[in-house]
């Protein structure tokens, strides 16, 4: 047995393992120092997972418009980010003039009500613009020609919309419900915090049983499965594609709008790095996967928020935080080596590429 | 190769002797250069600014600047047009270096405003300098910019922006001497001026007898500020001093006030964050904190007139906090081509270029909007009056600057 | 001797066993079939054979060595070469390139050597090429050589995955149902073409086919695997004979008509 | 039978969609930032250029479109629709008077209304916009009824002068390098566009050339086919040598602005051609090969920057050590992403390029790689006493650079080990089955594909004499990657032309701001859909084209017929 596991192991096997291994060894001195050190107290913890909770829920409704777009089409769709900005963006006009008549103040359900409606819709319209006119014409391209167009198309969007809106950033208004903090005990919760994270999770459940249960919801299945096996069966291919265009902009536009109740500046920039961020997610949950992508989210948001201040705080690293994202990366680095299909595996059929 | 070189100067042989046989320039000498402008030609100025990309905001904040001013000269100096070109030059050194690279082959620029960003300005400025052009830089803070051994390669190089040196210092004693606080910490986001800042301002506060509990970093584009709040509130410090720009400073501040043992905590920012915007993004959370800049006291009454000229231009506030420096080179400049531009007798206008630079590099008590300009010789043209400002409810609420600084260190 | 030995080869994919303590052994210079029905483990025991699968228990003798734990590539050195069930040419390399992959591990010629353009070289890429050439010659492709791979048609892309396989010169070439698809004609040559690669140029062959008339045709001895286990062994003869075969392979009711068919190929050589 | 009936609906939609386009030019911004500039002095501005253009072409493409051939149903359909595209912008005029647009769009300015309305206020203007419309779309009708040479001369001659116009500042400069050129500079220009006599001539000459060519170049052309093979053997050999000399002299021609652009070509050049092995010809997706150009960048600053104080080498001394840590760092970067495909690579690739930025941005490697600050005072490479400072001598080193990577690639590509990269990419199974070994030939293409990289940087941090992190962000990956794609993947010539059209472009552009990003990112979209494979595809590929259709004349075996008893 022995022999048949030194055969196994190359090289490269080992060389891997060695790095492998010696993150692992950092992770661990680096976090035990830091606890030996004592600079946080729990309460300091329980914060740092709220945060981490919070942002990676974000992250997590972006990652579902990449992985149910990468599921059916089998591309990244990198306009992704920019259907993410321009809901939140536009809504934003919405919500201050809201609140400059007042409506807000009296109205705050009713008013969070249009504003969601608003960027989901001008988010969706996005969406469903870039596969008519960028992918759908591309179907059969080689899969680094669509790639390109997105690319091409992010640029675009981008820069339309800061030749529309401005360069600048506008803020979102001040919503007196979405403010302040519950307190437990000695732990203090923000509210907007626990919005952002129960509506996320509202959402992302509804999706799943959306794709689980409803018809249209195993069309979309049936057509990630085979686009032409499905068309035999009667399904409407282009439709679905369209459908699951629309599901991914709703989401984004949502996410978007909690983004922006979260951090209230909206820009034309906004969306590129939660962008980067969510798609890395839905690789780390395993592509394609539905529930994969919401615990990618949540685990890249914890990565990120523990990460720096656990593992290399006590390591006497000088600023940590600036670091954050290479310690997310380098997770996902670490995931891919181990689980080289995701934390829960991707959900495609056998290589199709 | 050499064939080439021939061809052309046999070309150029000719040009010379047809040139002769033309009409004679006036003589009018320059040890580095005379551009000539005929009658009906504009007078060229250039801007060399990250207009595109993420940072667009700095760029656009200070061609503004320069375009308010050329407005109020009535689009004309001497009886000429002016004329505002220019490239955007990316808040990078390629950048910098492609953009100063394409204006200096234009002969026709008499002088530049930039470059927004010290990285742009560090190998792009000799490119120009070498064109026998020169450049006033509105936002520049870099103290190695114009330090005195810069070299000859920086001698077409001024700045209206303050010296990095200044406001980091002048931060690190309001704090100690003035607020008592004996415990910092700093944030600055990756950028050579907020790197540079949070380092000056961290020194003098130790050397003042102070301690610095962190000294943490961010990324520009980040917005969950939490976690490194969470850290540095672990340190128990009673001053938090990040001289960032706006986006991300308005997240450190909103979220400051969100983050067990940071609510008590005296917020101080930077003049990268100074400007009514930061209030839209921070919010409340602005009132009573503390920012260093310029003093706005001293700034002329002009000031209140350009932000309604910007507001009525371009439908919004002021994206930055270096137009009225912009505006203020721009003034500069004009000035001194007011002063050293000769007039031909059929009309056509001579601009030496050493007689220009040594004008603006004599500039003294110059009325700015920014205060009163006096350049060093190696090109700190700023006032280097810095104040402290504490923002009140009424700031934020209307958008506007507090005017009166609430403590001056002269 | 026995060019290829399997000691009790067990493959299992997480709770299910493809391959189950599976012996084989072929001679040299012979044609030896794998049959049984879909998901019988054929395919599996091929890949095991080629290093695509690491198995669990047992042994692979190839030559007297072991292959246990080899990459794909070492077994390709050691001359054990494959095509695929569904063809799996380059598509987009020309049908030469495609060939001249296959001679890969006979060409020595480094990064310097390429970019230099040292007369070693330049003498090896020659011969590479001549051989491809002839390889193409071989297979009936001459003068196809400068087309993609996808675009040429089915039959020939068979024989292209062969000339491809032959280029690595193989001692043993493991086909997976080459006459899958093809019409009567076309399987004929196939089989012809299976019979040369043997007498002429001494490669051993094994095969995993459906085709009945192919296998009993042309095969020496076939093994049947069912549900990953070896339930027969012997001649052609011998397994048309053998009644549990004839029930796991095709179920009951059709035994005599697996019979029939192979008698009846043996009947007529003028088919053959 | 019955009648044939004028289907106005579909200029109607065409029109309406070219109206959206043209409200689309004025509220982003670019009518108005184009107003500044005249394309010909007095008579059109740049601003209002892109509305003509945007309009014509609207009315040409109404005018394809028509069902009917007969010529004043043509030119009904054009008419038709530049009237709805000057309905369009007529509407945006009269909205914009009745509600406040800019409290939303930061561009429906006054001067934006007062532009686009001629100056003549709403009413007045309003009706300007539709008058304009019709004339344009019957125009555009006409364009479309001309012959086909005809209409190429007048296509050509207008694009001619709309580029000239476009480009003034820089032919300007271009020309009054070259002394006698600076007549040119005279006659064309005034000071602020193109002058009414130089672009009347520049249209003429175009025109001319155009028309003429038409009918001669064929000739001439089938007359060089019909040399005798000694001939025209003389003739290509002419054409390299002149083709050589070009290029060796293109800086002295081009002036020291040009030959910047050109140097930056150069540098995403060279990394183009190293991520055309990777991606191309290994195909393995890399999204953070900006990581190797920064790490040979920092490699050269480390070693050779007094500032830092550790060592300092001479650039040619630093530089084989610049290339060999990016070859260890691609060998690196390789192992562990080794069994990933696809897009699994290609966001830990991206993750990649993201960590060296962020740690050559940290304070944790301040002392040792200058952190924010960066590092100053590289040196230049000398040869000899020549010392390359200036762009025009830099052109040099990066042309060899460019050259070196270019020969390696090309003889490469059919070798050995080309092929076997081309196996990878094609399938990674059947070619380990092929007796290739995955490991050693992928971490080949990462490493040589670094090596250019990182030759590309050291090269970069010796141009600019400074290096600082923010040089380094993931958009040069995707633009490297861009590129390769436009250009033509695995295509070396590809790679030049890509780098050309998606770097040069855009850098002769860059006075022009964001909005050369919104074309950048249009013309990515467009390039895609009308030639995905590449402005200069692979040769095989083009060699397919061709055959296509010989193939596809053969007769389909009969496949999947079961064999029956």
């Amino acid at each position: 047995m022995l022999r048949r596991v030194l055969e196994s192991l190359s090289l490269t096997d080992s060389f891997m393992w060695l790095t492998g291994g010696a993150i692992v060894a950092v992770i661990v001195v680096g976090s035990a120092a830091t606890l030996s050190m004592g600079r946080y107290s729990g309460r300091h913890w329980f914060d740092f997972i709220i945060f981490g909770l919070a942002q990676g829920s974000i992250y997590a409704l972006i990652a579902l418009g990449y992985t149910m777009v990468y599921g059916i089409l089998r591309m990244i769709n990198f306009a992704h980010s920019e259907i993410f900005m321009s809901g939140p963006y536009t809504a934003c006009y919405v919500a201050m003039a809201l609140s400059r008549s007042g409506f807000l103040e009296s109205q705050p359900i009713l008013s969070l009500a249009v504003i969601f409606i608003v960027a989901m819709a001008v988010s969706t319209v996005i969406a469903v613009l870039l596969e008519r006119i960028a992918y759908r014409p591309l179907r059969t391209a080689p899969r680094l020609v669509p790639l390109i167009t997105a690319i091409g198309a992010s640029f675009f969007l981008q820069y339309t919309f800061r030749g529309l809106y401005g360069s600048g950033f506008q803020a979102y208004p001040d919503i007196r419900m979405l403010q302040g903090a519950w307190l437990l005990g000695p732990l203090r919760i923000l509210k907007i915090q626990v919005v952002v994270i129960l509506a996320a999770a509202l959402m992302m459940a509804g999706l799943y049983l959306f794709i689980q249960r409803t018809r249209i919801g195993k069309a979309i299945r049936a057509v990630s499965e085979d686009k032409e096996i499905a068309a035999l069966m009667g399904i409407d291919v282009d439709g679905m594609i369209v459908r699951t265009f629309v599901i991914g902009g709703m989401s984004a536009g949502a996410a978007g709008v909690l983004y922006a109740l979260m951090y209230r500046q909206v820009h034309f920039f906004m969306g590129f790095i939660p962008g980067i961020k969510a798609f890395t997610a839905a690789v780390l949950g395993g592509i394609g996967n539905i529930p994969g992508a919401m615990l990618g989210g949540v685990f890249l948001g914890l990565f990120e928020s523990l990460g720096p201040n656990l593992f290399l705080d006590g390591l006497g690293v000088p600023s940590p935080n600036q670091l954050k994202d290479a310690i997310a990366f380098i997770m996902l680095v670490m995931v891919l080596i181990f689980r080289p299909t995701g934390i829960l595996g991707e959900r495609l059929a056998e290589k199709k590429a | 190769m050499k064939s080439l070189r021939l061809l052309s100067l046999v070309i150029l042989a000719t040009m010379l002797v047809s040139a002769a046989c033309g009409p004679k320039a006036v003589a009018y000498e320059d040890k580095i250069g005379v551009v000539t402008i005929k009658p009906g030609e504009p007078i060229v100025i250039a801007y060399w600014f990250v207009v595109a990309g993420p940072d667009a905001s700095l760029g656009t904040d200070t061609k503004r600047g320069i375009e308010i001013a050329i407005d109020d000269k009535g689009g004309k100096l001497l009886g000429f047009p002016i004329k505002l070109i220019g490239e955007d030059s990316a808040c990078n050194a390629e950048g910098g270096v492609a953009a100063a690279t394409k204006l200096a082959a234009n002969p026709a620029i008499i002088a530049l405003v930039g470059s927004n960003c010290s990285s742009e300005a560090r190998p792009g400025v000799p490119i120009l300098t070498k064109a026998g052009m020169v450049t006033v830089s509105p936002s520049n803070t870099a103290p190695f910019l114009t330090d005195p051994n810069r070299g000859p390669d920086y001698a077409g190089y001024l700045r209206t922006a303050h010296n990095d040196k200044v406001q980091g210092a002048v931060a690190a004693e309001f704090a100690y001497k003035q607020m008592k606080v004996t415990k910092a910490a700093t944030i600055h986001d990756g950028s050579p001026y907020a790197e540079a800042l949070q380092a000056v301002f961290a020194e003098t506060f130790k050397k003042l007898g102070g301690t610095i509990t962190a000294q943490e970093a961010v990324a520009p584009t980040d917005t969950d500020m939490r976690p490194v709040l969470t850290k540095i509130a672990a340190g128990k410090p009673e001053l938090l001093y990040y001289p960032i720009f706006i986006a991300a400073g308005g997240h450190v501040t909103r979220q400051a006030k969100q983050v067990a043992g940071m609510e008590k905590v005296t917020l101080m920012g930077a003049d990268g964050m100074f400007s009514p915007d930061f209030y839209k993004a921070a919010g409340d959370a602005a009132v009573g904190m503390y920012h260093s800049s310029p003093d706005f006291s001293a700034f002329a009454a002009g000031y209140k007139d350009f932000l309604d000229k910007h507001q009525k231009k371009y439908g919004e506030k002021p994206l930055a906090p270096f137009h009225a420096h912009a505006y203020d080179a721009s003034m500069m400049i004009f000035a001194a081509i007011e002063k050293v531009a000769k007039k031909g007798p059929d009309g056509t206008l001579y601009i030496g270029r050493q007689a220009l630079r040594d004008a603006l590099f004599a500039t003294k008590d110059f009325k700015g909007l920014t205060g009163n300009l006096t350049c060093s010789p190696s090109g700190d043209c700023a006032d280097p009056r810095i104040a402290v400002y504490q923002t009140t409810a009424d700031n934020v609420k209307n958008l506007v600057m507090p005017e009166t600084p609430t403590w001056k260190p002269y | 001797m026995a060019i290829l030995t399997a000691r009790g080869v067990t493959k299992r994919f997480g709770g299910l066993t493809a391959v189950s303590k599976f012996d084989f052994e072929s001679e040299e210079n012979s044609i030896y079939s794998i049959i049984g029905p879909n998901g019988a483990g054929k395919t599996t025991f091929f890949n095991c054979v080629t290093g695509f699968y690491r198995f669990e228990e047992g042994d692979i003798l190839f030559d007297g060595h072991s292959i246990v734990g080899l990459t794909p590539d070492r077994i390709v050195h050691m001359g054990i070469a494959r095509t695929y069930q569904n063809i799996r040419l380059f598509a987009n390399l020309t049908a030469i390139e495609n060939i001249l992959v296959g001679q890969h591990t006979h060409l020595k010629s480094g990064l310097v050597g390429a970019v230099l353009r040292l007369p070693s070289t330049v003498r090896e890429e020659a011969a590479a090429l001549a051989e491809a050439r002839r390889l193409l010659n071989f297979v009936k492709l001459a003068g196809k050589g400068d087309f993609l791979a996808k675009n040429l048609p089915y039959g020939d892309q068979r024989r292209l995955e062969i000339a491809r396989a032959l280029a690595t010169r193989p001692k043993l070439l493991l086909l997976d149902e080459p006459t899958a698809g093809m019409n009567p004609h076309e399987t004929e040559e196939m089989m012809a073409l299976v019979r040369h690669l043997r007498d002429e140029l001494g490669i051993t062959i094994l095969l995993i086919e459906h085709d009945m008339r192919v296998v009993m045709g042309i095969s020496e001895r076939v093994t049947v695997l069912d549900y990953g286990e070896k339930i027969a062994e012997g001649t052609p003869a011998e397994i048309q004979a053998n009644p549990k075969v004839i029930e796991a392979y095709l179920g009951r009711g059709s035994a005599t008509e697996v019979v029939s068919q192979a008698s009846a190929v043996q009947a007529s050589p003028a088919l053959a | 039978m019955e009648k044939p009936r004028f289907d106005w609906l579909q200029p109607v939609k065409i029109g309406l969609v070219g109206g959206a386009i043209g409200v689309f030019f004025a509220l982003v911004g670019m009518v108005e930032a184009f107003s500044i500039r005249d394309i010909v002095d007095g008579i059109v501005s740049m601003g209002q250029m892109l509305m003509l253009i945007s309009m014509t072409f609207t009315g040409y493409m109404a005018a394809r479109r028509t069902t009917q051939p007969q010529h004043l149903w043509v030119l009904g359909s054009s008419l038709l629709a530049g009237l709805m595209f000057g309905g369009m912008v007529a509407l945006l005029l009269i909205v914009g008077s009745l509600v406040n647009l800019r409290a939303v769009f930061i561009n429906a300015s006054p001067t934006l209304y007062e532009l686009l309305a001629f100056g003549r206020g709403t009413q007045a203007g309003a009706l300007l916009l539709l008058a304009e419309g019709v004339l344009v779309g019957v125009a555009a009708g006409l364009l479309y009824l001309l012959t086909g040479r005809f209409r190429q001369a007048l296509v050509n001659a207008l694009g001619w002068v709309v580029m000239a116009g476009v480009l003034q500042e820089l032919l300007r400069i271009t020309f009054g390098a070259w002394g006698p050129l600076a007549v040119i500079n005279q006659w064309l220009f005034t000071g602020k566009g193109l002058s009414v006599p130089g672009a009347a001539s520049l249209f003429v000459l175009v025109a001319g050339t155009t028309y003429f060519w038409s009918q001669t170049g064929s000739v001439l052309s089938n007359r060089l086919r019909r040399l005798p093979p000694g001939g025209q053997h003389t003739l290509r050999l002419v054409g390299i040598l002149l083709l050589v000399l070009i290029v060796l002299a293109l800086p002295q021609i081009l002036g020291l602005y040009l030959s910047e652009v050109l140097t930056i070509v150069g540098v995403f050049a060279l990394m183009g051609l190293g991520l055309n092995i990777v991606v191309g010809l290994a195909g393995m997706l890399d999204l953070g090969y900006v990581a190797f150009f920064a790490i040979g960048a920092y490699t050269m600053g480390a070693l050779t920057s007094p500032e830092l104080g550790f060592f300092s080498l001479s650039f040619w001394e630093a530089l084989p050590f610049a290339v060999v840590a990016g070859v260890l760092a691609g060998v690196i970067l390789g192992i562990p992403v080794l069994k990933m495909r696809g897009d699994y690579l290609a966001i830990v690739t991206l993750g990649f390029g993201e960590i060296v930025r962020i740690l050559a941005l940290s304070d944790f490697l301040r002392p040792w790689i200058g952190g924010a600050q960066g590092i100053a005072k590289i040196p230049k490479a000398i040869v000899g006493s020549i010392e390359f400072i200036s762009p025009q001598q830099i052109y040099y080193l990066i042309l060899v650079g460019c050259l070196l990577a270019g020969f390696i690639s090309w003889r490469l590509k059919d070798s050995r080990l080309g092929r076997a990269w081309m196996a990878v990419r094609e399938d990674e199974d059947v070619a380990a089955a092929m007796g290739i070994n995955l490991v050693a030939t992928k971490l080949l293409a990462f490493a040589g594909g670094a090596a250019f990289a990182a030759l590309s940087g050291a090269i970069f941090a010796s141009k600019l004499g400074s290096v600082y992190p923010h040089s380094f962000n993931v958009m040069i990956s995707i633009n490297v990657l861009c590129l390769i794609i436009v250009g033509g993947m695995g295509s070396i010539t590809g790679v030049i032309v890509g780098a050309a059209a998606l770097v040069g472009l855009p850098e002769l552009l860059r006075e022009f701001a964001e909005y050369r990003f919104l074309a950048y990112g249009a013309a990515l979209v467009l390039m895609m859909l009308v030639r995905p494979a590449g402005l200069m595809p692979e040769a095989t590929r083009r060699r397919e084209l061709q055959e296509a259709e010989t193939v596809e004349a053969e007769p389909e075996p009969a496949f999947g017929a079961p064999a029956s008893p």
